[in-house]
């Protein structure tokens, strides 16, 4: 009898179904290797960026993405570490899309460099005052641990579990998997925070800077916290839509409550001490300074105003946390997961305030003008890509790798 | 980040942060290491069995 | 053991593995990372031993010493001058990019011949024998078919040697037609005449040494003039030191200015008027000057018996009061100004030279030059200079039959005609002239420019370019491609003037008699002649008179002949300092009682009262009618903005603000009320349409303009040099119109009637 | 950020640019890209992607003709010393030492080649100080003849920024250390391009710790301020202005807050 190249008692869709559902995806990665081409042949004078947006989009999608892949680390944490054994039923998913969102990230900064084919002196010239280079080293050694994480998940595909040595591989590497995971958590834990830490220490930009701890300004404990309380919540997300997608239940909704709760708590505690960290900023920070918390959001051509700042606290902040650490909040799917994408958005806020405000603000009195940017083709495309990619890599390992333990006992 | 690049200074954050980066390092490699070779251990305790 | 895919896939894959341990994936990232440090695209300057050679910029009249670092026959940088008289160090930005002019784009490389349609820019590379022969051809056809009258010169200067020479060559050609290009000298040549007696001789101001400078709308630190003089007298400003500026826009020099006085434009002479009268009135002026050396202060009787009007009985209507009325400016600053200006140490009055557009009004000089005469500050330190430049040693110009006769023709430009009869140049009056000519009888044949760009800075410059585009045979002597080399037919590029000698007379407006040498910091980097050596080459294939004329083996050995004893010291040092002190009163006016002339008796008037001869206010209407352009357009000199013959390098053009120029689209200044009225707002792009033409133009809101005004850029606009300054933004003279002075010819317009409509 | 070596002498250079003075001609912007081979490109009125070392701003007071009045206000790197002396925002942002602070000297060095682009130095500095090269540099026609052995031309993906004219600081050093006595550079042995291109005068330059020097003096004006000073950037640039609403433009001040010049005086 020949294997199956599928997980054992599941089913999957034709090849050529798949194929054609794979099809769009392809083509925007085709596009989007195109703009990549003509980014690092012609350089970054292909995009919309200026020595006044020297960080765009690019660099707000890498904050985001990697705050939302942020999930990886944290039920990682959560299954390997506190031992939630029920985290272990979305744990492998949470994997693939953190690797799905680090690949992205790397790639995205490759891009954003001006000179990427000697990136690589952020490793050999590394300046450790410098958050990026924590990012890069940080970022750089944790995607290893995902690919480490995820190796005994493709090992276990039944036409590979063939090979005696890939059987023995894939058992062992779970037996100590608690080893990476520590190690990944230890490395997330920095990266994500000194990622907050990059607009953070920035203190010739009063919108940005902030006070903080040792080295560590506020901004680095508030992203850590913020991408280990959303990052599930995005897990969680992606997972059910891969559900409605193959019209399937892949997890019990007993994960997702959980998942909910803890992220629901966090992300409460989280907005409080972000609430706390704003109302510091804009009466002691900010001032001293001489600014008054108005001044960075009058006069901002982009019409928001304060209004972004109401939303990614308020609507996007206190109001999904208090619906997720309510029992009836969570047992209503449609209230988790519209909660949940509402905090999905308010980290996206979170992270574009951080990035792209902050450059936006004008710094002298004489210039009172905010400096306005718009992406080009190039760069939006280029940050629509992790999205068909993640389909594409999401849509293979779904079909071929065992992801959801509990998806042969839900559709038998 | 190695010594011998001219702007290494003898700095105690630098020791703080390449030695957190080189033990992370260390640890996933080891622990890869780990695996493979007793994977490599089990294949031949499971060709042992095999053969008797 | 068989090879079955398994074995291949592990081979590959320890193979990839292995790989990482040897150092070739390590040494190819560094590899890679090394070159890009070394893109073999990104220049590597050569290095080598450094000198410091001295010369002269001329890329403006300005004339600043500088010196240039130079490595292996490359010029690598460009600084001013401590040690030299004009600048004293001080440079202005068109100077420290002269590089860029020297191996720019637009350098015309070889002697060109024109092979496309006229303006299209399509020309052939010719030798230098060939381009001679063919101009002395065409030149010799001309004048044998007895129309020698009917070659034009128009010359950037009409000092120097080369000018000189070219003055020359059209004595001995026979043309009367040398024509210099408009400047804010002619109206001080006609008041220094009327008032002085002088013909020909250089007015200047002594800014270094003056404690009050009021400024009647000198672009002193707007980049015109003498830019290197003024910045570095301006440098030298300490506490106790004024300068007062008069201008309807809060230009460059109204900002460092102690007070900014926004006259209405036209208007300057009015309150020239009103500060004297306040001297007159409370007796603060120069009596010793006044009642020793001065004539027609008092009212004055002719030998006819004739009472006549004098200064001081002209003065007295022009109450403060009625100055502000005038004026708009408020009459206790003008009180207050003329105290202080009478009561300064060392005060002068200055106005003309280098407003970016010179309206050579004849009464505002005359009273500007007349208030630098009541303070008795004329040929003092300080104050107002008057001098003579060296004189050249040059035979005799031989001229046969032809050429006597021909020179003594009237004008193409009727500068000199009963018309005109004190006019020397009235190249403004010529594009009219040539397009009411028909092809046959038009009075230019041939032209040669030199050291000009008239299809670029002449008024009204698309009728110019019309006009001038009639003429059968152009020669242009540019260094670069301008718009007038752009249009001729024979191109025979001048070095750059690192490549070459050229004397560089005291330029206009500078209180000192100094004439300095431009000499080669480089070798021709180009298949280029020097001018000089050029016009006697022509001279000589010409033959004749004409070539006996011109005896010299170069233009080098006339420069030095020319220079006699000056020239050791001139090529030791760099400049020479002719005349080290202005001629005392006693003998400093060549008028026909030796005095300075209050009442300028000479003068050729419209009218035959006093006032017609006093340089009494008279309101000046500017071209365009008032019905259809509420608003006055004004251009204005940046510092930023090189303005005259020569376009802005790149360098400069680099330097300009946003809201100047933005892409391709200008920006005039307007006041935001005047905004309001028009419904406009920053930034908007509106239409401007003048009597000259119309142009799309965006809006920039300042509140230094006065309400009612359009000021425009000078200097932008061109179609031509290279890519780097063409086709971005509006050329000012395409939309300004001349307005000839009755008497004079001069274009005594102050602007022209605007209106702006939101496009 | 490191000791001093016990041989080298401790300078600080410095500038004090007075605004009472600069005419705005940007003699000084010219002088410095010819100085230091900075490029060009045909299209150059997008500020934001336009390379300049120093740049003179426009300022106005804001009030209506005609009592308007205009500042110009060259603006270089303002040479940071930042926190703690040795930490401005932009030198410990970069991964790569690409620029670091030099001690001896209090310059902002930048190191083209070693620079990989990240632009995390141009987010840090509020000066706008750093630019970035988006294009790779073309000196058209022969312009390259220009170029300057002094500084190299700077390759595309990187960034550039003044450095006080740092080569002319190592000259100054070298022909002073052949001259047998290393350590006596005088004031004039080293000024930057733009401080000797500025006609009317208004920059001065020199060792702000070396009583000798004009701005040892200058900078204790009364009315010497810095630059957004308030951020705690430590600007090694001063200015002059006797003008209070030219203070006021440079810093942020909260509506009841006085420029420190004028604190206490209704001027």
């Amino acid at each position: 009898m020949t294997t199956s190249a599928f997980p054992e008692g599941v089913k999957r869709c034709s090849s050529g179904k798949f194929i054609l559902w794979l099809l769009p995806a392809f083509l925007v990665l085709l596009i989007a290797a195109y703009a990549m081409f003509r980014v690092w042949f012609y350089g970054l004078n292909q995009t919309n960026m200026n020595d006044a947006y020297g960080f765009a989009i690019w660099i707000w999608a890498d904050l985001a993405v990697i705050a939302l892949g942020g999930g990886a680390f944290f039920s990682g944490f959560l299954a390997y570490l506190v031992g939630v054994k029920k985290v272990k039923n979305i744990i492998n998913f949470a994997v693939v899309l953190g690797v799905v969102c680090y690949t992205s990230a790397l790639i995205l900064l490759g891009l954003d460099v001006g000179q990427p084919l000697r990136g690589w002196f952020i490793f050999w010239h590394a300046n450790i005052h410098s958050m990026l280079t924590e990012v890069a080293f940080c970022l750089t050694i944790y995607l290893g641990v995902l690919i480490v994480e995820f190796i005994p998940v493709i090992l276990e595909n039944p036409k590979i579990q063939k090979i005696r040595f890939f059987h023995h591989l894939s058992h062992n590497m779970h037996e100590i998997m608690a080893v990476f995971a520590a190690t990944g958590v230890f490395l997330s834990f920095f990266h994500q925070g000194s990622l907050g830490g990059v607009p953070g220490v920035l203190y010739g930009r009063p919108f940005a800077f902030r006070e903080g701890l040792f080295i560590w300004p506020w901004t680095f404990f508030l992203f850590t916290w913020s991408a280990a309380a959303v990052g599930p919540l995005f897990t969680a997300t992606m997972c059910r839509l891969t559900e409605f997608i193959t019209q399937k239940k892949l997890v019990k909704d007993d994960v997702y409550e959980l998942l909910a709760k803890i992220s629901g708590w966090m992300l409460l505690t989280y907005i409080i001490a972000k609430s706390l960290d704003t109302i510091y900023w804009a009466t002691v920070t900010a001032p001293a300074r001489g600014f008054a918390f108005m001044d960075f959001y009058s006069n901002n051509p982009a019409y928001y105003g304060v209004w972004i700042l109401i939303a990614e606290i308020v609507i996007c902040g206190f109001l999904p946390a208090l619906i997720l650490i309510t029992q009836k909040g969570r047992e209503n799917k449609k209230l988790l997961f519209g909660a949940a994408i509402l905090a999905i958005i308010g980290l996206c806020i979170n992270r574009w305030v951080m990035v792209l405000q902050v450059l936006a603000a004008p710094l002298k009195p004489f210039q009172e003008e905010w400096f306005v940017y718009s992406p080009a083709w190039t760069e939006v495309i280029t940050t629509i890509m992790p999205i068909a990619y993640g389909i594409v890599l999401i849509s293979i390992a779904y079909r071929y790798l065992p992801l959801f333990p509990q998806e042969k006992e839900l559709n038998p | 980040m190695f010594p011998f690049a001219y702007e290494w200074t003898w700095y105690f954050g630098q020791y703080l942060f390449m030695g957190a980066a080189g033990f992370a390092i260390s640890v996933v490699g080891a622990g890869l290491t780990y695996c493979i070779v007793k994977s490599i251990i089990d294949i031949m305790i499971s060709d042992d069995h095999a053969e008797h | 053991m068989k090879i079955d895919r398994r074995c291949f896939l592990s081979l590959a894959g320890g193979l990839a593995v292995g790989h990482l341990l040897t150092p070739i994936p390590w040494k190819i990232t560094d590899d890679i990372a090394i070159w890009t440090q070394n893109w073999p695209w990104t220049p590597v300057p050569e290095t080598g031993p450094v000198t410091w050679k001295n010369t002269v910029c001329t890329l403006c009249a300005g004339g600043c010493g500088i010196k240039v670092r130079t490595i292996r026959d490359r010029a690598i940088k460009i600084e001013g001058r401590t040690d030299h008289p004009v600048n004293k160090g001080s440079l202005c930005p068109l100077g420290y990019a002269s590089l860029q002019y020297l191996y720019g784009p637009s350098r015309v490389k070889t002697p060109m011949r024109r092979t496309g349609e006229r303006g299209s820019g399509q020309f052939e590379a010719i030798s230098w024998d060939e381009a001679i022969s063919e101009v002395s051809g065409k030149l010799d056809a001309l004048r044998k078919n007895g129309r020698a009258h009917t070659l034009a010169c128009i010359s950037g200067s009409d000092k120097g040697t080369v000018p000189v020479l070219f003055k020359r060559f059209l004595d001995a050609y026979g043309s009367p037609n040398f024509i210099r290009t408009p400047s804010g000298r002619d109206a001080h040549e006609i008041a220094a005449y009327l008032a002085q007696g002088h013909k020909d001789k250089n007015i200047g101001f002594d800014l270094e040494n003056a404690t009050f400078i009021l400024s009647f709308g000198c672009g002193l630190l707007d980049g015109s003039g003498a830019p290197g003089y003024q910045f570095n007298a301006y440098s030298r400003f300490d506490k106790g030191r004024t300068l007062v500026q008069v201008e309807p826009r809060l230009s460059n020099t109204a900002a460092r200015a102690k007070k900014w006085l926004p006259a209405k434009p036209g208007t300057e002479g009015a309150l020239a008027l009103g500060v004297a009268h306040v001297i007159v009135k409370n007796g603060l002026y120069d009596a010793d000057f006044i009642n020793g050396y001065a004539f027609g202060f008092e009212d004055w009787t002719d030998e006819g018996g004739n009472i006549h009007m004098g200064f001081k009985s002209l003065v007295n209507e022009y109450t403060p009061q009625k100055v502000s009325a005038i004026t708009g400016l408020d009459a206790n600053a003008i009180e207050s100004l003329a105290r202080d200006f009478a009561r300064a140490e060392k005060p002068v009055a200055v106005c003309g030279y280098n407003e970016c557009k010179p309206s050579a009004n004849i009464d505002k000089t005359l009273a500007v030059h007349a208030l630098n005469a009541l303070v008795g500050n004329i040929n003092q330190a300080g104050g107002m200079i008057v001098f003579a430049d060296p004189e050249y040693a040059v035979s005799e110009v031989r001229k046969d039959r032809i050429a006597t006769e021909g020179t003594a023709k009237p004008r193409a430009d009727m500068a000199g005609t009963d018309r005109y009869p004190q006019s020397r140049y009235l190249l403004d009056l010529l594009p009219e002239v040539l397009m009411g000519a028909n092809e046959n009888n038009l009075p230019v044949q041939a032209l040669m420019v030199t050291g000009a760009n008239p299809v670029y800075t002449t008024e009204n410059s698309e009728t110019a370019r019309a006009a001038f585009a009639k003429i059968p045979f152009i020669v242009s002597f540019s260094s670069f491609m301008d718009e007038t080399a752009k249009l001729a037919d024979i191109i025979l590029p001048d070095h750059h003037f690192l490549e070459g000698y050229r004397d560089v007379p005291a330029p206009d407006g500078v209180g000192k008699a100094v004439t300095s040498l431009s000499a080669p910091v480089v070798k021709p980097q180009y298949d280029t002649r020097n001018t000089g050596d050029v016009i006697i080459d022509i001279a000589r294939s010409l033959g004749g008179t004409i070539g006996e004329s011109f005896p010299w083996k170069d233009y080098d050995t006339f420069l030095k002949q020319a220079f006699k004893e000056h020239y050791r010291d001139l090529s030791r040092n760099g400049y020479v300092i002719h005349a080290e002190k202005p001629l005392p009163w006693d003998r400093a006016f060549a008028t026909e009682n030796g005095k300075y002339a209050f009442y300028p008796t000479r003068r050729h008037a419209a009218g035959t009262d006093d006032k017609s001869r006093l340089p009494a206010y008279r309101e000046l209407d500017i071209p365009g009618d008032k019905a259809n352009g509420t608003l006055a357009l004004i251009p204005y000199k940046s510092p930023r903005i090189a303005a005259g013959a020569v376009a802005n390098p790149p360098f400069m053009t680099k330097t300009i603000d946003a809201n100047v120029l933005k892409k391709e689209m200008l920006f005039i200044q307007i006041n935001p009320e005047t905004a309001r009225g028009l419904n406009l707002r920053q930034g908007d792009t509106a239409v401007i349409r003048t009597p000259a033409g119309e142009a799309r133009v965006r809006v920039n809101l300042f509140d230094g303009v006065m309400p009612g005004i359009v000021a425009m850029p000078a200097g932008l606009g061109h179609t031509a040099f290279s890519k780097f300054i063409a086709d971005k933004g509006v050329n000012v003279n395409a939309l300004l119109k001349p307005s000839a002075d009755p008497a004079y010819g001069l274009n005594a317009a102050w602007g022209v009637r605007a209106s702006l409509q939101k496009a | 950020m490191e000791k001093l070596p016990s041989h080298t002498k401790a300078r600080h250079f410095g500038m004090v640019i007075d605004l009472d003075k600069c005419t705005g001609c940007a003699s000084c912007m010219v002088a410095c890209y010819s100085e230091n081979n900075v490029s060009f490109r045909d299209e150059e009125s997008i500020k934001l992607l336009s390379i300049n070392w120093i740049q003179v701003y426009k300022i106005t007071n804001g009030k209506p003709f005609p009592d308007t009045e205009v500042c110009y206000l060259p603006q270089p790197c303002m040479q940071c010393d930042g926190k703690d002396f040795g930490h401005p925002p932009c030198v410990s942002v970069c991964p790569a030492v690409a620029t670091d602070f030099d001690t001896p000297t209090g310059i902002v060095s930048q190191i083209p080649v070693r620079c990989f682009g990240c632009r995390y130095c141009m987010a840090a500095c509020p000066y706008h100080a750093r630019k970035f090269n988006w294009w790779d540099p073309v000196w058209p026609a022969d312009m390259e003849r220009y170029l300057s052995p002094d500084v190299s031309p700077r390759m595309r993906g990187v960034i550039e920024k003044c450095t006080f004219c740092y080569h002319r600081f190592q000259r100054a050093r070298q022909q002073a250390y052949y001259k047998g006595d290393a350590e006596n550079i005088k004031e004039a042995d080293y000024q930057t391009a733009c401080t000797q291109a500025c006609p009317s005068g208004a920059i001065t330059f020199g060792d702000m710790d070396n009583p000798d020097h004009a701005v040892y003096t200058l900078k204790k004006s009364r009315y010497a301020f810095r630059l957004l000073e308030r951020l705690g950037t430590q600007p090694s640039v001063y200015y002059l202005s006797t003008r209070k609403w030219v203070h006021r433009a440079c810093d942020n001040y909260l509506e009841h807050e006085e420029p420190a010049a004028f604190a206490g005086k209704s001027a």
